[in-house]
């Protein structure tokens, strides 16, 4: 029986949290001002009065620190949801998250699986500046041992935080911060698409547009566009950067034979860059031109509009490169 | 304790400056002239302005997101910070740092730094730097009570103390980071008394009293200027906004905040001058019109500003133009 | 103070069974069964052997990259030791972690760590998830003097003392970071201070006398097990061989080292189980042969041991297997 | 008039330093176990002697306040060479590499630059295991603001030292560790080949191997053994991630056809996958064959021999890759 609902992206992570702490004591939300403040971005506004701060624990700030406490916490039998505000801050807690989290299993000859979730808000376009704009998701799914989820969707938002905590491995999850507001259907009862399977969200016959996060609506929006002009894309939500999922790439490849990738991440060593590299490898044969990507202009995102409009991924850039890669083909 | 006429009104016209300023700024916040974040400074007026009057040109400033008030005192004119705050090339980091990116190279004003805690180690080199090439140079080193908890916080106490730096810390300690209270962030909330524990000489200061942070300042300065090492004021300060334009305030009061605007740096300022005789002296109405004819000056110069071109957008990515 | 003979024995063996192993270890190393980084425990002995005895099986260790001793202390048998040094399929890591990381789940021993102060965050969240599932486990994290410069130091001591969690930090101070002596580390050169500054309860112990570490270690394990927080053991000790096996130790000098052996952890203890008149009673010859016993087994065991197929390369990179 | 001498990649590091802090007294080493110690890969052996503690500076071990002290001094006129030991704890100062010293001249509106010359030994190959043997130079490739160099040979890992002292931006510099002992000739009359030059280190004509650092002796080896069967590879240098020099890369292309990738990181999202994209993007028509690549497995790298040289390239694995793509088209 469907129980689909209108909601936004924030109350379906809210949601999520909310639900997955009353079924399981071994749940905590643990980040700054996750509790007090109501979550730098209101996602678990509430859930403090329903829980405590034993559970809804908010941090100093030392994102090492308590990024490295959510490791050793699911070392030790809970099921701990690392909120770190932003991708920006995540930096200070690499070492964790790469030497630690990561290599534990392995390392330990698989004694030690790390059942970590950790959150952040990713993106630009906010007009935060250099230092609060960056798109990491791509260059994380580098590092072996982790997963790597870009909800786009309201429904993915919910279903991805019930993925992440089922999983015995650290997987991070990356919510685009201006997505929150979004609205979209969430339906509880749906079995989620699990970690690793892309979504094709638009069926084409002309070329493939293979995207994530808010770039999804970017490039839905491109292939509205497109197709008044003749141009039939399909558009692809990767939905995780780790795993990538080949095989819907790889038919998808089969089928348009022409490839453009939408991602935020700057341009060189982009997420972009290793699904041409896997399209070369498993499908070049059946490409009938250059894959073409649109990225981040490879810069620290200024602060003025249109000055951050002209660094990252717009439809606008979608439609000229998917034009220009048909007329090359 | 002495205070001249001079220095006094040179006092209340910073802090006023930066109070109008940044009720300026908060208006043109909603009408959407200033976009992204806006880290208000207001109740915290005479920490910024205490301090940087004890320094010299020779000085560096680094500074947080909250940073307005230390540009403007620091000497940055009202139009460049209004320009930046509007994102236009005649801005002060020509309109691409915004509100929490403040930068003047000539005033040594090092920045301000929006990942927290980042700013210390540079204040360490920078000290480093000048202790090395023999100038007589004090880094003043800006930030919140929220920092304290960062692992860089640690290491740069621990370098600059090791290397005795002429670093000047100086803790603006609101009382919250965000919405996190002090004491759900540190085990120790005597945050000087943190700082001794790395051997740092260090003070607790009234965050409210200008006249008061001033001597504690001229103190510290002297202090690290003779080459003594690093010093380390906690001024006990309170924001009277909210934490950025997108804060609810469900972590404190009404009656809290109320509590401490009777304590603000400008009704303690009138106070403590009035106490030595001189309050009677200032012209607060013409300070207030000059205060108000600077900030119009500022909206109108961030106005008639100008966008940076796109084709510059990759423009000092590197200091010569490089291939990638 | 008390110390029964079978205590006594004990604590001879163990730390003989650490010296001995550990010697054999740097000959196999000169040989090339070994390879990698080697950092032996010689001379440090006492504090392993001193902390673990204060243990329970509840309980849970984190160690660094010099954790033989506390790994054989703590229970892991020298044969599957050994064979993780060779990097064979039986060593306790499954031959992959080597020397630095040293793993057994069933012991709760959580891991060697290679990466300084990467293990002290861990140990604050082992220690909360025992608080918040109810269990009476205290968690004992080691760590060195070079450590405590480090970020995650600091971050990690403020939040188990914010959060009161039951974590007895052990900082091993053999006075040197690789070739850095702590002097040229830390502007406060009492760690044990340092941690008192973050409201822990801290003590330095003498970390060559193993009655003397264990009696704090007791004590300390009882405040900790009955939820009064945190506390920090500061041990006072001395490494009597290289850093590792790359070091030509030209930052100290051989008579430093000759000095502190005098009262290195077994001469120490000789001299005070003379004092309370046990000596006698302890057979050390027949100790001796014991632990030699279980050296030639574990060499045995480590010889006979087989090398993890190629083909299991990417096996446990996750807890099921996923395509990329 | 030749200078030319045999000296090993060591040596060749060191006397750089020496040569630099002699002639500017701008230029200070900072780091752990720099002066004292000795080094911990001794290249800045006797160093302490002759310039003291001033100069060469013994840090305590907090990567994040050494590394962001070296960027506050360059911004104030100092020349700084940050040793960070290796690649592996740089994950603990990558806040401050890419929040500060990345970003800091564009975000200032190009006022304040920062000259800071940073080096670290990486790459597996000594059985260090999972936390000590990272290959990260590729990831760092992605971030700009910075350049990436990866000196291979003795004369590189001289010149490169001056090289990224000259240069007014930060500058990161990758020892390979395998490589301090390694023999060459160091000739310092030479004029340095500059940044961003790649450099065509063996002609051939039916395939093109990219490599850098440690692998271009890979590289050059399985060339050898190519040779005997008959495929003749040309071998280029990177000598520099970022940035990449295209036009080397590119020009290779089109005379070869065919491409192999030699690279130490692991396989995503490494800077093969850069490569590879940008090969498509700019001379896609001219391959005669999908691009391959042999990089690390995608795993910690275990501590047994056997099982860490199964992890990353080795001549064995780049002759059959490139055997495989001869057959292939
Ligand atoms: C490393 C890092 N973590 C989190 C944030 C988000 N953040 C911005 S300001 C702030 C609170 C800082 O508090 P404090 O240092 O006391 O300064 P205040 O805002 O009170 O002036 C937080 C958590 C950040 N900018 N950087
Ligand atoms: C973050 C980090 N930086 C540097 C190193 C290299 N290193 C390994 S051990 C060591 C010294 C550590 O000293 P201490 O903590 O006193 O432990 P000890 O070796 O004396 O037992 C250093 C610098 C490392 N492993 N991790
Ligand atoms: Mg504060
Ligand atoms: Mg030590």
């Amino acid at each position: 029986m469907s129980e689909a609902k209108e909601t936004t992206y924030r109350k379906a992570v809210g949601k999520a949290i909310d639900d997955a702490m009353k079924k399981d004591e071994r749940v905590f939300l643990a980040g700054e001002d996750v509790g007090r403040y109501g979550g730098s971005y209101a996602v678990s506004m509430g859930l403090l009065e329903k829980y405590g701060p034993e559970r809804i624990v908010d941090t100093p700030l030392c994102e090492s620190g308590f990024t490295g406490m959510g490791i050793g916490a699911a070392m030790n039998g809970m099921r701990p949801i690392i909120e770190i505000m932003t991708v920006n801050f995540s930096l200070l807690a690499l070492d964790q998250i790469v030497n630690n989290a990561s290599h534990l299993l392995h390392m330990s000859g698989g004694q030690f699986n790390v059942p970590l979730v950790i959150r952040m808000a990713t993106g630009a376009g906010k007009q935060l500046a250099a230092q609060h704009s960056h798109s990491l998701e791509g260059w994380y799914a580098h590092i072996p041992g982790i997963k790597v989820l870009t909800p786009a969707t309201v429904q993915d938002a919910h279903d991805m935080v019930h993925l992440a905590l089922a999983d015995p491995d650290p997987v991070i999850i990356f919510e685009n911060a201006l997505l929150y507001n979004n609205k979209g259907t969430l339906d509880t009862s749906l079995e989620p698409l699990p970690i690793g399977k892309a979504n094709v969200e638009r069926e084409g016959k002309d070329m493939t547009i293979f995207a994530y996060g808010i770039n999804l609506f970017k490039a839905l929006e491109a292939a509205e566009t497109l197709a008044k002009e003749g141009i039939e894309a399909e558009v692809v939500d990767l939905r995780s950067l780790r795993p990538l999922d080949d095989e819907t790439i790889v038919a998808s490849v089969k089928k348009t034979h022409r490839v453009l990738i939408v991602d935020e991440g700057w341009r060189s060593g982009s997420i972009s860059a290793e699904i041409m590299a896997r399209i070369n490898e498993q499908a070049f044969f059946e490409l009938d031109a250059p894959m073409y990507r649109v990225c981040t202009e490879e810069v620290p995102i200024p602060y003025p509009r249109h000055l951050e409009q002209a660094a990252i991924p717009t439809p606008d850039k979608i439609v000229a490169a998917a034009k220009k890669m048909m007329e090359e083909s | 304790m002495k205070l001249s006429l001079e220095k006094a009104k040179k006092f209340y016209r910073q802090m006023l400056l930066i109070r109008r300023f940044e009720e300026k700024s908060a208006q043109l916040y909603t009408e959407q002239k200033i976009r992204g974040f806006l880290h208000l400074y207001i109740g915290e007026e005479a920490v910024a302005t205490g301090i940087m009057d004890a320094l010299t040109p020779q000085d560096g400033v680094v500074a947080t997101y909250r940073e307005h008030g230390h540009a403007l005192v620091r000497g940055i004119p009202a139009t460049k910070v209004m320009a930046e705050l509007y994102g236009k090339m005649e801005g002060c980091s020509r309109g691409r740092g915004g509100s929490m990116h403040l930068f003047d190279k000539k005033l040594r004003f090092y920045g301000g730094y929006a990942i927290v805690g980042g700013g210390l180690p540079l204040a360490v080199g920078i000290a480093l730097a000048d202790k090395r090439m023999g100038r007589k140079g004090v880094t003043v080193c800006f930030f919140g009570d929220g920092a304290v908890a960062e692992g860089e916080f640690h290491e740069s106490l621990n370098l600059a103390a090791l290397w005795q730096l002429p670093v000047l810390f100086v803790c603006e300690n609101n009382l919250y980071g965000m919405g996190t209270h002090l004491k759900y962030a540190e085990s120790e909330t005597n945050i000087a008394k943190k700082a001794k524990s790395y051997r740092i000489e260090a003070h607790q200061v009234d965050g409210m009293d200008v006249i008061k942070i001033n001597e504690a300042a001229r103190k510290a300065v002297e202090y690290v200027r003779s080459g003594k090492g690093p010093q380390f004021l906690e001024c006990l300060t309170y924001r009277f906004r909210a934490h950025s334009m997108f804060d609810a305030e469900l972590y404190r009061t009404k009656e809290e905040v109320e509590e401490w605007k009777k304590k603000g740096p400008l009704v303690t300022f009138k106070k403590r001058v009035e106490e030595l005789g001189i309050w009677s002296e200032i012209d607060a109405d013409a300070i207030e019109k000059e205060v108000e004819k600077t900030i119009e000056e500022a909206v109108a110069f961030a106005e008639k500003g100008t966008w940076e071109p796109v084709s510059d957008l990759t423009k000092y990515l590197y200091s010569q133009e490089v291939s990638s």
